[in-house]
């Protein structure tokens, strides 16, 4: 169904050529020109274009589908010749093809969700050109929602109009939005203002959206605050199990962080080879166990190996779990090179979650503070409320009557190494998700994984939750104003003095059992 | 009633020490000069100069190992921050170094590359004293010195002990490698000081500016294992074992634990930051990334592969894990981490006293086993105790004894 | 119940326990006294094999068990009080119970007369092991020893550090666990008087020998009290 | 065997049969050795007191392990102190000794010194040595050196990089190894000592640092009736010279040395007098010594 | 000796392994090439391969060891400037050679080194160029994002102030740097997203190799996308891409000297020549997904621009060499016949910009006519008109 049924004329080769080759500029008055007077064959045009699905030679355009040339203006098959090249489009080029196609879908489309999004993306790129093409839109659009903001693209595009009046009543107009992107359109017309009222009637409008933003600006800064915390609470939590219990100082939490990163990755390419296109989503959640139980069983061998010879000695823990940590990395080097590898967000991780119109929350991080709650529990459930997580403390604490007691504490002891390894590798898998995949993963986190824990109090799950979550707060905080260098310098500081005021951490053991 | 024979201290070193000890200054004074100047290049003797700088630069490596020794095996603070004092006695050396270079940089100004080009026109305030080499020498010590002397102060003051120490070093000299990275600080950013030209006039790139430095290394290693010697063997050093072993103990005994550790931990960053001027003009470099918090956990590995609380092991530490990089890093560039690695677990498992206990393992089985054999010849319990009794010592102690007498190491010196 | 033949143990070089062997029997209180440091501490922990011993036998129930864990001869029915009380110092009261209970099943409930034997410890039921008093914790540790009701007990000076009035009661709750006849009971003991009026049997080590023993009715006769004085 | 032994051995058969006789304390020379008063920093002990507790309370989460606690005692007295477990004795030398800080109330040494001003090196140096319930003494040090670190001289940094042992005391040194029987013990590590010998050892280190008033947190756990009665004889020595509070649950013991007795309870005094009157008090039998 | 050796200098382990073991396999993948040609001159050639492990100290002691005890006659390595600025001392001290392949700040030039990465001039400036221009967006307002040192400080500097001489203003610009290894890009691209709003704004990345990834993660579900704020990154290539879910991230830019996707018969047979060698030696990374890179061309290269120059000169002398570099030329995998200029030691290259495909490629959208002759000495840096385009203590 097309909407300018009268004036609609079918597409021509010279427009496909205009369009496809030459000067972008040049292609974009092409195109803004088709759109005015598009047909189906133009839409569809349109859409091979913005695809990339489109070869030129210098006298003809084909549209290309299934390694096949089309002639974009009969629909006829054609052979494409050897010396076809890929139309190239750069941003300008793909604003406009979006722009077109907004303009098509927004009286084409049946569903609501499209016209908005449609709307949307014209008001990103308002053209005084459009506002016949909006005022039909307009005219039949039954959507409040999606009348308004027809009406603020129709103001955003008389914002440039010749006619002062009307360009302070734009201004008024988009006021009443407020967003970042009115916002910016009412910048770029306030640079090149030159009538003192309509600067004023601007200033005035971008004052109000700024105003209205702030609260925004707040809800961002501590949405990333919180979630710092959690990345730094997943990387700590394992290690408050292997050294904060158990009195490792495992230089190897970090690596083991990193198997478990790349044990997502192995899991991501298990689906993309054997499994359906669609199932792909999933391999996020298979890799949750994967990389816990990866994580846990290199865990499980380096306590069999080598840690368990080593209880009493802490220090030496130090030296000899430094040494499994470059081992770690260089076998990861040997086995998936020395670059990053790709970890991709499944598709219901990526993009975010409009929450105003300044404040996008990412999904990957709103799962990540999720998960990294639900590992919280678990960990906090196992620790104190099961046997197991008893005679784990038991053990940690005393092998030698632990042993006495009947507990079988090589036993307990590889388990309480695996589960702390295992928890480092579910925060690699987690951290695959917003960061770099590679052999040097761990050596990111481990000063930071550390830090937490010993500020929390050396064994105190509690302090490791309040100590994560402050110092990603506070980071953010001060990197709001003084930038992530000198914020991360504060916030070292600040652990320095805070150590001076508690020097047992947050949650210090008091009293006499502290020193037994 | 028995007249109770107390031990008496041992002298600084025993004799086999000291022949030892002059054998080391010999190699370093005489040998390896002659060794680099006046053998052929062709011969067999001939030590390169890039065995100079190697062994050189190790030698640095070892005063820092010795400076952690001290701090962490006979006080059991192990800090994790000692990369900082390091880079701070080198930074002092680095701007005498950077304003030596006259103008010969790059831009031909009278200050240093990075600031013309950060279009700075004078010296910032912290380099007021870069262009005396005696002002130079007293920074190198006082600002290590000082820095340690008020971070300590505070530290142990709050009575941080423990990890809890060891995180805040740690935190110390990753603040202060990022505080250098930036280049408003004022120190070269990340590249930081390269490129010097010569020191109190004379050109560095001469084999032998290179000796002079390199003597002047070993003679600083050598006194301050002598210094550290006399230090440990002193009561001060014994306290600072009681400290490592039960604090709440010594300051039962009237000891007020703060000034002493505060002494050694001043002491140990001293020698650090001296280790760091010297170390700069061997390498021809300083930046930041000495501050890495890696480099200063390198430090007590190099530390506790020789062997804790041995003067000798941190040394022999240095030379074996940093000769084993060089070489390895060589010889198998992509597997030298397998083996570098598996050296330090096997340390741990197998050498819990590092390679100075495995020595002294050694010599005690080689004098052992005679003792053993008596032992268990004669096999009657009664036997054996009245050879112990006529000893004035438990059985236990026989063995003891036999060991540290084997290992010749004076009394207050053991692992 | 236990027998232990020709044992013989090292420290480093130096020779501890020398050729020790006796018998403990079920419902009996065995009594080792001696001298510090003649052996008793490392003698015990070699019946629970937390240090190995270098020859000899340890039969217990039958079974020799000297190649075992100590988790195994716990399981097998061991329980042990050792010296300096050990408790786990961050666990609470009643997780070092739970702690005693550790080779029984899951839901084992903690046994009700220990309360009674011992009523500050359900007072402090929840409080760190570490925060009690010297004599609370000791009478925490033998109470987690008693919970899972071993068939054997070994006690390395229970009375340290003990108020008089839990002395007693200690005593009479091992005379009273040795009478039921199903449990034997080695105990080691500074405080000679406890010692003998516990005693069903006595061995006295000198220099990790054992240089005497009898029944502990014998004991004055035997002049084991200027013995151990030596 | 040596005389000294032999001496030993007659105590303990005096004490069995339940006969001590005063003049015990003054046997020997040796006493002489711990005599010796150094005058500056000397405590005020004009009104007849050298340790003063008033209302003294302080609590763990909550639990008042000390309550309202009063209690003096003077200058050479031997005061003993028992009391069930968990009464707060531990907690209130805590507390003296600066390791505890107390919610509320007094603590002065002598009349001048409030020892709450102070932190544990200080209060060490102003003449107060502890000995723990659970024997502490430096593992990795030998005997010998545990004791010379315990030695009474000057405690700061240079001096003790200086320091050598003169002869005078090299002779107390000897001394008190002979006292605590582990002169054949001076050259080993303190760590591989048994129980009963290190407790030896850290009374050894007490009279190293020559102390004004010594707190001995039961001294005698551990250690057999010979020694237990070798530990009587030497505290009766030590009395007079120095003031001593002596923490035990040994009766015997305390029946040996004691003249008055305080029974804590709870966190304050439930009792005070003689061995006897406290011992038929009907409160201290029904909370700490049992029928 | 019947072989010429060859020092190899790039960490492979530590930081820098990431970006620089691939440039490793590329030196003795055309030692491998050369050597199956004949060699130079008759000899083969002797890779000698040592790890500097990113430790900037150990490559001047590397440095030494090659030039003194393995007597190479020349040394391909470095990645970062400070390593370089590391060996350079060893390197004049010792007469060696080396080779150095990635674009770097310029501000320097030694007789000692040739430059075959581009200097800011022939990266940063046409990427800025670019955003101005209408086709490339019209930027107007600018955010400077970068890793905290001195590559992206100096490029910084060199753009204010060519942006200040384009008549921006300084309220428009926005400067922020970020700790190595920085990993959480959460308030940097909130406040992109903020300057944003007050004009047409594009951001100009030199975040080094490793914080990249979080950076464009973040970047991609934020919901930043190219259309509104094109972010042009000089460090970013299709090795850092490698470890990128890149469909968010369609539309950004990169400038580079060369790019995988170009199209021609040269870079078809490197291309195809690089995936049968790391099949064959099975790279770990590398033989599943062969990648080429600029610095991996400037590698390729420099190491046969060199060869060149010893035939000319019939000798390994550095001297000599030196004197033949001048003016050699080879047909470059990027298109051109990429040149040796005949003073400064840097290469003509010409400027490609690359918008990010969905697959992890670079789409060329722009490039310069022909090639650009580096300007190693900025002439947006004051001082620096009056500095000799050739290197100090060379004879011209
Ligand atoms: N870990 C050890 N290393 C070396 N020797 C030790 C070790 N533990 C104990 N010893 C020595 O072994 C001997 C026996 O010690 P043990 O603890 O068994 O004595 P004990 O009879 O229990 O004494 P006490 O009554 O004082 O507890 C002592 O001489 C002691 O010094
Ligand atoms: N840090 C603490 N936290 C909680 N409770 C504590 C703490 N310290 C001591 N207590 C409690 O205070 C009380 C007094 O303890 P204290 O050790 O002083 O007793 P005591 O008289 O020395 O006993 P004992 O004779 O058994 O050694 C005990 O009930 C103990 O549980
Ligand atoms: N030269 C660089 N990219 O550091
Ligand atoms: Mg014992
Ligand atoms: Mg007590």
């Amino acid at each position: 169904m097309l909407l300018m049924a009268g004036s609609a004329h079918a597409l021509t080769a010279d427009e496909a050529k205009a369009i496809a080759s030459g000067e972008t500029e040049d292609r974009v008055a092409a195109l803004n020109k088709a759109v005015t007077t598009a047909d189906e064959k133009t839409a569809a045009f349109i859409q091979a274009m913005s695809d990339d699905a489109v070869k030129f030679t210098a006298d003809k355009v084909f549209v290309m589908k299934d390694d096949k040339g089309y002639d974009p203006v009969t629909g006829a098959e054609s052979k494409v010749p050897e010396d076809a090249e890929d139309v190239v489009n750069n941003n300008m080029m793909r604003g406009a093809f979006d722009a077109a196609q907004s303009v098509l879908k927004l009286v084409g489309s049946k569903d609501e969700k499209v016209r908005l999004e449609a709307a949307n993306a014209l008001l990103k790129n308002p053209d005084e050109s459009r506002i016949p093409m909006v005022e039909k839109a307009l005219a039949v659009e039954t959507n409040e929602g999606i009348k308004a903001k027809l009406e603020l693209v129709r103001a955003a595009s008389l914002l440039n109009s010749a006619d002062k009046g009307k360009r302070i009543a734009a201004a008024g107009a988009l006021a009443q939005s407020k967003s970042p992107d009115t916002k910016l359109l009412l910048n770029e017309r306030l640079t090149e203002e030159t009538e003192a009222d309509v600067k004023a009637a601007l200033q005035r409008a971008i004052a109000g959206i700024d105003a209205s933003l702030v609260w925004g600006d707040r809800i961002n800064a501590i949405f990333s605050g919180i979630s710092l915390g959690s990345v730094l609470l997943l990387a700590a939590l394992g290690l408050a199990i292997t050294y904060g219990l158990m009195g490792v100082i495992n230089m190897a939490h970090g690596e083991l962080m990193m198997i478990g990163a790349y044990a997502t990755y192995v899991m991501q390419g298990i689906f993309q080879k054997y499994m359906p296109e669609s199932m792909f989503g999933f391999y996020l959640v298979a890799a949750i166990p994967a990389s816990f139980i990866a994580s846990a069983l290199v865990g499980a061998i380096l306590e069999r190996g080598v840690i368990r010879f080593l209880y009493g000695r802490p220090l030496e823990t130090l030296l000899a779990t430094w040494g499994i940590s470059l081992m770690l990395q260089q076998l990861v080097r040997s086995f998936f090179g020395a670059q990053n590898v790709g970890v991709e967000n499944p598709g219901w991780m990526s993009g975010g979650f409009t929450m105003l119109s300044n404040v996008t929350l990412p999904w990957n991080r709103i799962c990540i503070i999720i998960f990294a709650g639900l590992v919280l529990l678990a960990m906090g459930w196992l620790i104190g409320k099961t046997r197991l997580g008893l005679f784990v403390r038991g053990v940690t604490q005393n092998r030698p009557i632990a042993s006495c007691m009947g507990v079988n504490t090589a036993r307990i002891d590889t388990y309480a190494f695996a589960l702390g390894s295992g928890i480092a590798g579910l925060a690699g898998c987690a951290l695959s998700q917003i960061g770099n995949v590679g052999p040097d993963l761990g050596q990111n986190y481990i000063v930071d994984s550390f830090m937490v824990v010993v500020m929390g109090g050396v064994g105190q799950l509690a302090g490791t939750v309040y100590a994560a979550m402050g110092l990603g707060i506070l980071n953010k905080f001060i990197e709001g104003w003084a930038g992530a260098v000198l914020a991360k310098i504060a916030v070292l500081i600040f652990i320095i003095i805070f150590i001076q005021k508690r020097p047992q951490g947050i949650f210090a053991v008091k009293g006499r059992s502290a020193e037994a | 009633m028995t007249k109770v024979a107390l031990p008496s201290k041992g002298p600084l070193l025993s004799g086999k020490g000291w022949t030892a000890f002059c054998i080391a200054l010999i190699v370093v004074c005489a040998a390896a000069p002659m060794l680099n100047l006046w053998v052929p290049h062709d011969s067999a003797f001939y030590m390169s100069d890039y065995a100079v700088a190697l062994v050189g630069k190790i030698m640095c490596y070892a005063i820092c190992a010795l400076a952690m020794d001290l701090i962490w095996g006979y006080t059991g603070i192990l800090s994790l921050g000692h990369g900082m004092f390091f880079a701070l006695g080198g930074y002092m050396m680095g701007m005498y170094l950077m304003r030596q270079i006259g103008r010969d940089g790059n831009y031909k100004s009278d200050l240093p590359d990075f600031m013309v080009f950060l279009d700075w026109k004078a010296l910032p305030w912290h380099w007021t004293f870069s262009g005396s080499f005696v002002m130079t020498l007293i920074l190198i010590v006082a600002v290590p010195g000082l820095i340690a002397f008020v971070f300590g102060f505070f530290a142990f003051r709050s009575r941080i002990k423990g990890v809890y120490f060891s995180i805040i070093t740690q935190a110390m000299t990753f603040a202060t490698m990022l505080l250098f990275f930036r280049n408003e600080t004022g120190f070269g950013g990340n590249n930081g000081f390269t490129d010097f030209k010569r020191i109190l006039g004379i050109p560095i790139a001469t084999q032998s500016m290179r000796m002079t430095l390199f003597v002047m290394t070993g003679c600083t290693l050598l006194g301050f294992f002598l210094f550290g010697k006399w230090l440990i063997g002193s009561k001060f050093g014994r306290v600072l074992q009681a400290i490592r072993d039960a604090e709440s103990r010594v300051m039962f005994s009237g000891y007020n634990p703060l000034p002493y550790k505060l002494t050694i931990w001043v002491i140990s960053a001293i020698m650090c930051g001296v280790a760091g001027a010297l170390y700069v003009p061997q390498v021809g470099i300083i930046n930041p990334g000495e501050m890495s918090p890696a480099n200063s956990i390198e430090i007590a590995i190099w530390a506790a592969v020789g062997g804790r609380a041995t003067l000798i092991g941190p040394i022999i530490g240095a030379f074996i894990v940093n000769g084993a990089k060089s070489w390895l890093t060589v010889v198998a560039p992509e597997y030298w981490l397998y083996f570098l690695g598996a050296l330090f677990i096997a340390v741990t498992l197998f050498l819990p006293d590092g390679v100075v206990g495995l020595v002294r393992r050694w010599i005690a089985r080689m004098k052992a086993p005679k003792r053993n054999a008596g032992e268990l010849s004669e096999g009657r319990a009664e036997a054996q105790r009245s050879l112990a009794a006529s000893e004035g010592v438990e059985p236990a102690a026989l063995h003891k004894i036999a060991v540290a007498a084997a290992a010749g190491e004076p009394e207050g010196a053991r692992a | 119940m236990l027998t232990v033949k020709n044992i013989h143990q090292y420290y480093g070089g130096s020779h501890i326990l020398r050729d020790v062997s006796f018998t403990a029997t079920l419902g009996k209180v065995t009594v080792l006294l001696g001298r510090n440091g003649v052996g008793k501490t490392t003698l015990l922990k070699s019946l629970m094999g937390l240090v190995p011993i270098k020859s000899g036998s340890i039969e217990f129930d039958g079974h020799p068990i000297q190649k075992k864990t100590p988790y195994e001869r716990a399981r097998s029915g061991m329980g042990f009080v050792p010296q300096g009380r050990e408790i786990f110092a961050r666990l609470t009261v009643e997780e070092n119970l739970r702690m005693g209970l550790a080779y029984k099943s899951g839901g084992t409930p903690i046994p009700a007369e220990l309360f009674e034997l011992f009523p500050v410890l359900k007072q402090m039921i929840n409080r760190r092991g570490g925060d009690l008093s010297g004599g609370q914790q000791q009478q925490l540790a033998i109470a987690r020893a008693l919970a899972p009701k071993p068939k054997l007990l070994i006690l390395d000076e229970p009375t340290e550090g003990i108020q008089p009035s839990i002395i007693k009661d200690i005593g009479r709750v091992i005379r009273m666990l040795a009478d039921r006849g199903d449990m034997a009971i080695v105990l080691c003991e500074q405080y000679y008087d406890f010692a003998q009026d516990l005693a069903d049997d006595y061995l006295v080590m000198e220099r990790g020998e054992v240089i005497a023993r009898g029944l502990g009715k014998d004991m004055e006769a035997h002049g084991v009290r200027q013995l151990v004085a030596i | 065997m040596t005389p000294d032994l032999m001496e030993e051995g007659a105590l303990r058969v005096a004490r069995h049969e339940g006969i001590v006789r005063e003049g015990m304390t003054e046997s020997g020379g040796r006493a002489a050795g711990f005599g010796r008063h150094v005058t500056e920093g000397e405590v005020d002990v004009a009104h007849g007191r050298i340790l003063y507790l008033e209302d003294v309370s302080v609590s763990f989460d909550g639990f008042k392990a000390i309550n309202k606690l009063s209690l003096d005692i003077s200058p050479g007295e031997l005061r003993c102190v028992i009391g069930p477990n968990g009464a707060g004795k531990t907690t209130m030398m805590d507390i003296i000794t600066g390791k505890t800080r107390p919610d509320s109330g007094t603590v002065f040494f002598g009349s001048t010194i409030n020892l709450l001003r102070h932190r544990e090196a200080e209060i060490a140096q102003l003449g107060i040595g502890r000995k723990f319930q659970k024997p502490t003494v430096f593992e990795q040090l030998t005997v010998f050196e545990n004791l010379e670190l315990a030695l009474k001289t000057n405690k700061g940094v240079k001096h003790s990089m200086l320091f050598k042992l003169d002869s005078v005391q090299s002779d107390r040194l000897a001394e008190v190894l002979e006292t605590i029987h582990l002169a054949e013990s001076v050259s080993r590590m303190a760590g591989n000592l048994s129980h009963g010998q290190k407790q030896w050892l850290e009374i050894g280190m007490l009279l190293m640092q020559d102390p004004k008033l010594l707190l001995l947190d039961e001294p005698v756990a551990g250690m057999t009736d010979e020694e237990t009665a070798r530990t009587a004889e030497l505290f009766l020595r030590l009395k007079g010279k120095h003031s001593l509070m002596v923490v035990e649950h040994d009766m015997s013991f305390i029946k040996t040395i004691s003249e008055i007795v305080t029974v804590l309870c709870d966190g304050s005094v439930l009792a005070q007098g003689t061995l006897d009157e406290v011992q038929s008090d009907e409160r201290v039998i029904e909370v700490y010594l049992g029928r | 000796a019947d072989t010429i050796k060859v020092g190899v200098l790039h960490s492979l382990s530590g930081t820098m392994a990431i970006s620089e073991t691939a440039l490793k396999d590329m030196v003795l993948m055309s030692i491998d090439d050369i050597n199956k040609h004949g060699g130079v001159m008759g000899k083969q050639l002797e890779a000698v391969v040592v790890d500097p492990a990113s430790n900037w100290p150990l490559f001047a002691e590397k440095t030494k060891q090659l030039l003194g005890q393995d007597k190479v006659a020349v040394i391909f390595g470095c990645w970062t400037s400070v390593s370089r600025k590391s060996v350079l001392p060893v390197l004049e001290e010792m007469n060696g050679l080396l080779f150095y392949p990635v674009q770097y700040e310029g501000e320097e030039l030694s007789k000692n080194v040739f430059y075959t990465g581009a200097a800011p001039n022939q990266q940063a400036i046409p990427a800025v160029d670019y955003l101005m221009s209408k086709e490339g967006g019209g930027a107007k307002r600018w955010v400077l994002l970068g890793t905290d040192y001195v590559y992206p400080r100096t490029t910084n500097k060199i753009l204010r102030a060519y942006l200040k001489s384009k008549g921006v203003k300084d309220s428009d610009i926005d400067e922020k740097y970020t700790p190595f290894g920085h990993s959480d890009y959460q308030t940097i691209v909130a406040d992109i997203k903020k300057f944003s709003a007050g004009g047409k704004t594009a951001v100009v990345s030199t975040i080094n190799g490793d914080s990249n990834v979080p950076f464009y993660k973040e970047l991609g579900n934020a919901g930043l996308k190219a259309k509104d704020v094109p972010v042009v990154a000089f460090s970013v290539g299709e090795e850092e891409l490698r470890g990128v879910d890149t469909k968010p991230l369609v539309g950004h830019l990169a400038a580079w000297n060369y790019f995988m996707s170009i199209k021609n018969p040269t870079n078809a047979a490197w291309i195809k020549q690089w995936s049968d060698y790391a099949k064959e030696k099975k790279i770990p990374g590398q033989m599943d997904k062969p990648l080429t890179n600029d610095p991996m061309e400037a590698t390729w290269i420099g190491i046969h621009m060199w060869k060149q120059a010893v035939e000319k000169a019939k000798s390994t002398d550095t001297d000599k060499v030196v004197a033949a570099m001048a003016g050699q030329t080879f047909t470059a995998p990027s298109g051109i016949v990429s040149k040796m200029d005949e003073k400064n030691h840097h290469l003509h290259k010409s400027v490609f910009i690359g918008e990010i495909k969905a697959d992890g490629q670079f789409n060329v959208v722009w490039k310069t006519p022909g090639p650009v002759k580096a300007k190693p000495w900025s002439p947006y840096i004051e001082g620096n008109d009056k500095k000799p385009d050739y290197p100090a203590g060379k004879s011209m």
